[in-house]
């Protein structure tokens, strides 16, 4: 019952909130963020000792249920979700924004759907939900955002759109394969699509791949993600830097490894040179952009592409690696998105060229910029490391010592190049003379409370990951 | 050489097809209005013949509603060439070519 | 007291977190005091754990477990620390140079704004090295590893507001994290084929029952790990961060230098001798790679102007002499010139920063002369570091540095020539230094030559320390042919195996002592009438490409940054932009396209609409009945 | 050959003759008459297949009003042959072509159909009695739902068809 909770709270209060329409819409969105997040909290606490589940009727001449179920890695990014919008709202406390009612809305909207995504365990339910939290965040983009965001989002928009039309198809080709009254949950799902012939398997790979490949972004799928993060308002790139990427990792690792075993023998090694050349070309074209979104944006990808090869690369470790990077990457793109919203919030430019010397003016907000971008290129006791060494360790599984240690070297690169970019983007931003940057307020109390949140989970994740780790060992091992 | 139903029905498709030709012949909109009228015609043709047919008297009723919106269409489609004609002086189809992009 | 063990890292980091969160509320006098008294205590609590290890009763290696760091599937790496012999010296040395640098640093550093801040980096800076060195695995050194990183991209940056600074921060922390990258490929290696990073673990099956891994995987491993000291410990090819890295406080330099951060190399591979004693081929290289790092950096050394530029070629040949040493197969004695170093290196650092402070931060040695009227104290105890780098006889770098030069000599005399060679530019460099800087006239202006004076007390009493220390600290290791005794080597045995380490005949011993100190000598000689009357002339030739440091930053900006940027630029530009956008692009204008040409065919003539209708319906028609069936 | 059969050739005959006449007439008004010779053979079809009320309806309805109707509008526009449009030549052929083509297409789709005697014995299904129960009975909805399609086509026309007020017509303007 409280996985249904979990979907209805944010779906009723966004619609509430369209009703009400003005700026009370802003307090409920974050009462309804923080039951949320209680509500996940419960959900993962009680994830030690069992599995919550629910199920229910839906449309049964379909084959479909409302299947909803939280193991670890769903409970996990549950959580995710709950800390980053509950962050989200709580660091947009003090900006207005244009129809409030309106914009609150889609954001819980976006929240129920990313719920969903990640909680069905019925393959049209996630395909309703999957298309739920998009269109929200396509009207979010298109009404509130920057200067060119009418072709971006439509560009955003038509993307992802194909990508989830070819899903469908897939889907509902596999669910054929067994039609009956719960063809399309998760287990008939891949029941019926693992005993498929390989090359089915093969064809269908792409098409499962392509949508998830989108959402990730993966190289060369990428286009998209730079301009929709440059022009989208910056709640709503959280919500899809942190957030709608995991949907297409999390996708990967619940809907297309286990559906199409033959499928994904076949091309994984394919994806993992894919996502390899994306780390590193990600993190190249990151070092030149002047834009701090886009410099972010890029570095997502960069280690979207690290995760998505760890994915493919079979590895206890590094399959939990995956899971655990993916929570912390959401974290700290969160950090990262915040500071960069508060930049442009006091000096109106996100051009790196024409920022610096943050540390002099506003010292808090450059230490916590400092601490998440060290997060960010995964140092030591902060989250992001735990992530990365089992990534790495997840990379190195596979044929010889050679080819190992080269991937893992061309993988490493992006360590490198992350360093160089990022510290590029600290440089220009904190250091420096106070020129351009004179007229800086410090952190004010709710912002002070967003990066708080985020600033903790980063070091107690980073010096006792344990739990994390406890939450999701669960589904390493099936 | 007796009268089959297959007879009504090349007959019927033979008067569709005239109507159709010269839909296509002519561009005289009243005449190609009259060439829709045959058609329907044609149709009521084949549905008596098969209400006769299967001794089934719900086709001829079917002819009853064709004809009452054949009579509809009429006084909507002929107001409408009157008043073309009154714009255009003209009920050439080929210079009523707004419709284009 | 082995079981507090934790104590040791956790008093510099309240230290940092105190000074870290206080930071512009508290008192600098406090915020110096807390930095050092953290420092301090951890140093006391050394001692204790080093006279316990010192003890008979001591056996093997204490571990303390704090926590499961990592722990999945097989994989369960523990949080933590490792007490033996080697990692008690080490703790020593952080510690002790340590405090004596915070004690140092609470004059040095008390006209500056940022003190509070600055001690509290300095707190995690000691932190990062003492976790480094008392992880029981590598994970936890790496985590220090890592951390010390960290801390000197901060420490160099300290000055923040000036973008040269930053930059050298910068490439500092980039450049080891190249290594770092060898260092996690390694590790990733030994975990794939020995599925533990503990030390203990590890090198109890090293090489021997598991006879699966094949041989080559210990090459790679020890490479990757090398790669990773090279970084940390500014060898060739990653040395340049470390004079860049001069653009941080001075006793920041000191600490750097002497006593954390760029010993990790040394530590890691002496750590890890076990596997090394398996690879003579890395240590070929190792050895190599070390003698030309001290080779190169001492050249440059001779026709640099900078004060503290001079000392961090210095230091980066004397690493590379610790690298001889080690590449040598002579562990001990590369530790042993760890220690020693660590005493001199830091005193002249010192010394160095009290030259600044009293010069009003001027470094450049062509403006300073005649500094030892105005500075005794500063003169005596840098002339003592010189003297102990020089390898004066009877102070400690004579020890450590004639105990590498003759473990070289018995592996391969080439080494050995090479390596005298570097010794005696050491020699020659840091007196040409002693002599610009404290004998002579002043060549700086008036108002400077006005403000001349000696360094308060909480700064030379360091400076006495140290001085001290340098004279007798090598008294530990005293070669053969003078103590049959070597303490030093005998305390690290257990920890420390030397490998394929040759003794010496007694008399060739000697030769190669009295060799190596009238070598010095001579060039402490040549040095003086050298820089009897300095001459700065325009360099010319071989002297500016020294200058100019072999042109290596250079070299590495044309082959690495630039093209590296202009790939970028090119991926961005064209792969990107004009790439994969434009076929995503391409395909959207292409449907727009396709329908402005289709958009053609509604012309408005309702003829032809009938006309394709009807087509159409002879189509359908036929495909309906002639096709499906 | 009975008397049905006769008749059933000779009215097919009078229609396809007919409408040929339609569409090949130069002159509207003759199209307009032949199109009433269609009708009325059409109707006497009905008769011989006894649906008497659908052939007096169709005479009354077709020939009487929407005829008359069409030639109300020919002879007010005044059309005649010398005024009629002509498509060109290959228009022409090539839409006898296309109806030909569809027309042989349908004929190939149907020519295999069983034929089957059309049944002479139930004469009364079409009397207006018989059809007059049903329509009242189970078409009583559609029937009024049609009478308010004659209603609204009425308002329709007599909108469509009113004297415009002296606004400049729109499609001139452009």
């Amino acid at each position: 019952m409280v996985l249904i909770l979990l979907i209805l709270v944010p779906l009723l209060s966004g619609v509430l909130s369209f009703a009400i329409g003005n700026n009370g819409a802003k307090t409920l969105a974050i009462i309804s963020s923080m039951i949320t997040l209680i509500l996940s909290a419960w959900v993962s606490g009680a994830n030690y000792s069992d599995v919550v589940s629910y199920s229910q009727e839906w449309i049964p001449r379909l084959g479909t249920r409302i299947d909803l179920l939280a193991d670890g890695m769903s409970s996990m990014l549950c959580l995710l979700t709950g800390i980053v919008t509950l962050v989200v709202m709580l660091s947009n406390a003090n900006k207005e924004v244009e129809r409030p009612g309106a914009f609150y809305g889609h954001m819980l909207l976006a929240q129920a759907g990313l719920m969903g995504v990640f909680l069905s365990v019925d393959a049209l339910l996630f395909y309703v939900f999957w298309e739920l939290a998009l269109i929200p965040v396509y009207f979010l983009c298109s009404q509130w955002g920057g200067e060119k965001r009418i072709p971006v989002t439509f560009k955003f928009f038509v993307y992802t759109f194909v990508g989830s039309l070819m899903l469908l198809a897939a889907l509902i080709y596999i669910s054929l394969q067994n039609p009956g009254m719960s063809s399309y949950s998760w287990a008939e799902i891949v029941r019926a699509g693992s005993s498929l012939p390989a090359s089915q398997q093969q064809w269908l790979f792409w098409l499962v791949f392509i949508a998830f490949a989108i959402k990730m972004p993966i190289f060369p799928f990428h286009t998209w993600q730079p301009d929709t993060y440059e022009q989208s308002p910056t709640p709503v790139t959280i919500i899809l830097s942190a957030l709608m990427v995991k949907m297409g990792l999390f996708a990967v690792l619940r809907w297309l490894l286990p559906t199409l075993p033959l499928g994904v023998a076949y091309w994984g090694n394919t994806v993992i040179v894919l996502s390899v050349i994306g780390i590193v070309y990600a993190s190249l074209l990151a070092m030149v952009q002047t834009d701090i979104k886009r410099l972010i944006a890029y570095s997502s990808i960069a280690h979207m592409g690290l995760m998505c090869a760890v994915a493919f690369n079979y590895s206890v470790v590094g399959m939990h690696g995956v899971m655990v990077q993916m929570f912390n990457h959401g974290i700290n793109i969160t950090g990262m998105w915040l500071i960069v919203s508060m930049i442009e919030d006091r000096w109106g430019t996100r051009d790196m060229s024409r920022l610096g010397g943050m540390a002099v003016t506003a010292p808090r907000m450059a230490v916590a910029f400092v601490l998440i971008a060290f997060a960010n290129i995964a140092l030591p006791l902060t989250n992001g490391f735990v992530g990365e060494f089992m990534l790495f360790n997840g990379l190195f599984y596979g044929d010889g010592t050679a080819p190992r240690i080269a991937t893992m070297a061309i993988g490493g690169l992006g360590v490198i190049l992350g360093a160089a970019y990022t510290l590029k983007m600290v440089q220009r931003t904190t250091w420096g003379n106070a020129v351009e940057m004179n007229n800086a307020k410090d952190l004010s109390i709710n912002e002070y409370a967003g990066i708080a949140i985020i600033i903790c989970v980063i070091l107690y994740l980073g010096i006792y990951p344990r739990p994390l780790l406890d939450l999701t060992a669960s589904v390493i091992a099936q | 050489m007796p009268v089959y139903s297959t007879h009504y029905l090349f007959l019927s498709l033979l008067l569709f097809s005239i109507g159709i030709m010269g839909a296509l012949m002519r561009r005289n909109a009243i005449i190609i209005f009259m060439c829709i009228e045959l058609m329907l015609n044609s149709v009521n043709l084949l549905l008596v013949a098969f209400s006769k047919m299967y001794v089934d008297i719900n086709a001829q009723l079917f002819v009853f509603f064709i004809m009452v919106v054949a009579a509809a269409e009429v006084a909507v489609g002929l107001a409408v060439i009157v008043m073309m004609y009154r714009k255009v002086h003209s009920v050439d189809i080929n210079i009523l070519n707004r419709l284009k992009h | 007291m082995s079981q507090v063990v934790y104590l040791i890292p956790l008093f510099p980091l309240i230290g940092f977190l105190i000074n870290g969160i206080f930071w512009n509320k508290m008192p600098k006098s406090v915020g110096g005091a807390i930095g050092t008294l953290a420092i301090l205590a951890s140093f006391i609590i050394s001692l204790g754990i080093f006279f316990e290890v010192r003890s008979a009763a001591f056996h093997g290696p204490v571990i303390v477990n704090m926590f499961d760091f990592i722990s999945s599937g097989n994989l369960n790496i523990p949080f933590a620390f490792q007490l033996d012999a080697l990692s008690s010296l080490f703790l020593l040395i952080i510690t002790g140079v340590g405090s004596l640098i915070h004690l140092y640093s609470t004059s040095y550093m008390h006209e500056d704004e940022g003190m509070v801040r600055y001690f509290a980096y300095l707190n995690l800076f000691v932190f990062s090295m003492l976790l480094l060195v008392l992880g029981a695995n590598y994970l936890v050194m790496f985590i220090g590893w890592e951390g010390v990183g960290l801390c000197s991209y901060l420490l160099i940056g300290f000055w923040f507001k000036k973008r040269d600074y930053t930059n050298a921060a910068k490439k500092a922390f980039v450049m080891n994290r190249i290594g770092d990258l060898g260092f996690l490929v390694g590790m990733m290696l030994v975990i794939y084929y020995y599925g533990t990073l503990g030390y203990q673990e590890l090198f109890s099956t090293l090489g021997g029952a598991n006879a699966a891994v094949p041989s080559s995987v210990h090459s790679w491993i020890a490479l990757c790990f090398f790669i990773g000291a090279t970084g940390k410990s500014a060898q060739i090819p990653l040395y340049t961060w470390l004079p860049d890295a001069m653009a941080g406080p001075t006793p920041v330099s000191a600490l750097i230098h002497a006593a954390t951060m760029v010993t990790a190399g040394i530590y890691m591979i002496a750590r890890s001798n076990a596997l090394y004693n398996l690879t003579p081929g890395v240590l070929h290289v190792i050895a190599f790679i070390g003698l030309a790092t001290a080779i190169l950096a001492a050249t440059i050394a001779i026709r640099q102007y900078d004060i503290k530029k001079v000392l961090a070629y210095s230091t980066v040949s004397q690493l590379g002499f610790m690298f001889l040493a080690l590449g040598v197969g002579a562990y001990t004695t590369a530790v042993f010139h760890v220690m020693t170093h660590a005493f001199f290196k830091a005193l002249l650092f010192l010394g160095s920063g009290s030259v600044i402070h009293a010069m009003g931060g001027e470094q450049d040695i062509r403006k300073m002369g005649g500094l030892g009227k105005h500075m005794p104290v500063t003169r005596t105890t840098f002339l003592i570091g010189c003297l102990a780098i020089s390898g004066f006889p009877g102070l400690s770098g004579f020890f450590s540095k004639d105990e590498i030069l003759a473990n070289t000599f018995a592996h391969s005399s080439v080494l050995y020539i090479f390596g005298l060679l570097a010794a005696m530019m050491t020699a020659f460099y840091m007196f040409r230094l002693y002599f610009l800087t404290f004998s002579g006239t002043f060549r700086g202006t008036e108002e400077q030559h006005h403000h001349l004076h000696e360094s308060p007390a909480a700064m030379t009493i360091p400076l006495m320390v140290l001085a001290l220390l340098s004279v007798v600290g090598g008294y530990v290791g005293m070669p053969a042919v003078i103590s049959h005794h070597n303490a030093f080597a005998s305390f690290l045995g257990p920890v420390v195996k030397n490998f394929g380490v040759h003794h010496l005949a007694e008399s060739t011993e000697w030769i190669l002592m009295t060799l190596s100190v009238v070598v010095s000598v001579m060039m402490i000689g040549v040095a003086w009438s050298v820089n009897k009357k300095p001459q700065f002339a325009e360099s010319t030739g071989f002297a500016k490409l020294l200058e100019n440091k072999w042109y290596v930053d250079e070299l590495y900006d044309a082959v690495i940054t630039r093209p590296l940027n202009a790939l970028s630029e090119f991926m961005d530009k064209y792969a990107e932009r004009r790439g994969i956008d434009a076929v995503v692009n391409g395909v959207g204008k292409s449907v727009r396209w396709g329908s402005d040409r289709l958009r053609l065919l509604q012309s408005g003539q309702v003829g032809s609409y009938i006309f394709i209708m009807v087509i159409g319906m002879v189509i359908l028609f036929t495909i309906s009945f002639f096709w499906v069936r | 050959m009975n008397l049905y059969d006769t008749l059933f050739w000779f009215f097919s005959a009078v229609a396809v003759g007919c409408a040929l006449g339609v569409i090949l007439s130069r002159n509207p008004v003759n199209s307009v008459l032949f199109l009433v010779g269609t009708f009325l053979a059409i109707s006497g079809h009905y008769f011989i297949m006894n649906a008497q009320f659908l052939a007096i309806v169709n005479i009354v309805v077709y020939t009487g009003a929407i005829m008359v109707l069409f030639l109300f509008v020919i002879m007010l526009m005044n059309l005649n042959a010398d005024v009629e449009p002509q498509k060109g030549q290959l228009i022409q052929v090539a839409g006898v072509i296309s109806g030909g083509v569809l027309f042989l297409v349908l004929i190939a789709a149907i020519h295999k159909a069983s034929p089957m005697p059309i049944d002479k014995q139930s004469i009364d299904i079409g009397l207006i009695n018989n059809l007059g129960k049903v329509l009242f009975k189970e078409y009583v909805l559609p029937f009024e739902i049609s009478s308010v399609l004659f209603l609204s086509a009425m308002i329709g026309a007599v909108v469509i068809g009113k004297k415009e007020p002296a606004l400049p017509a729109e499609g001139e303007a452009q």
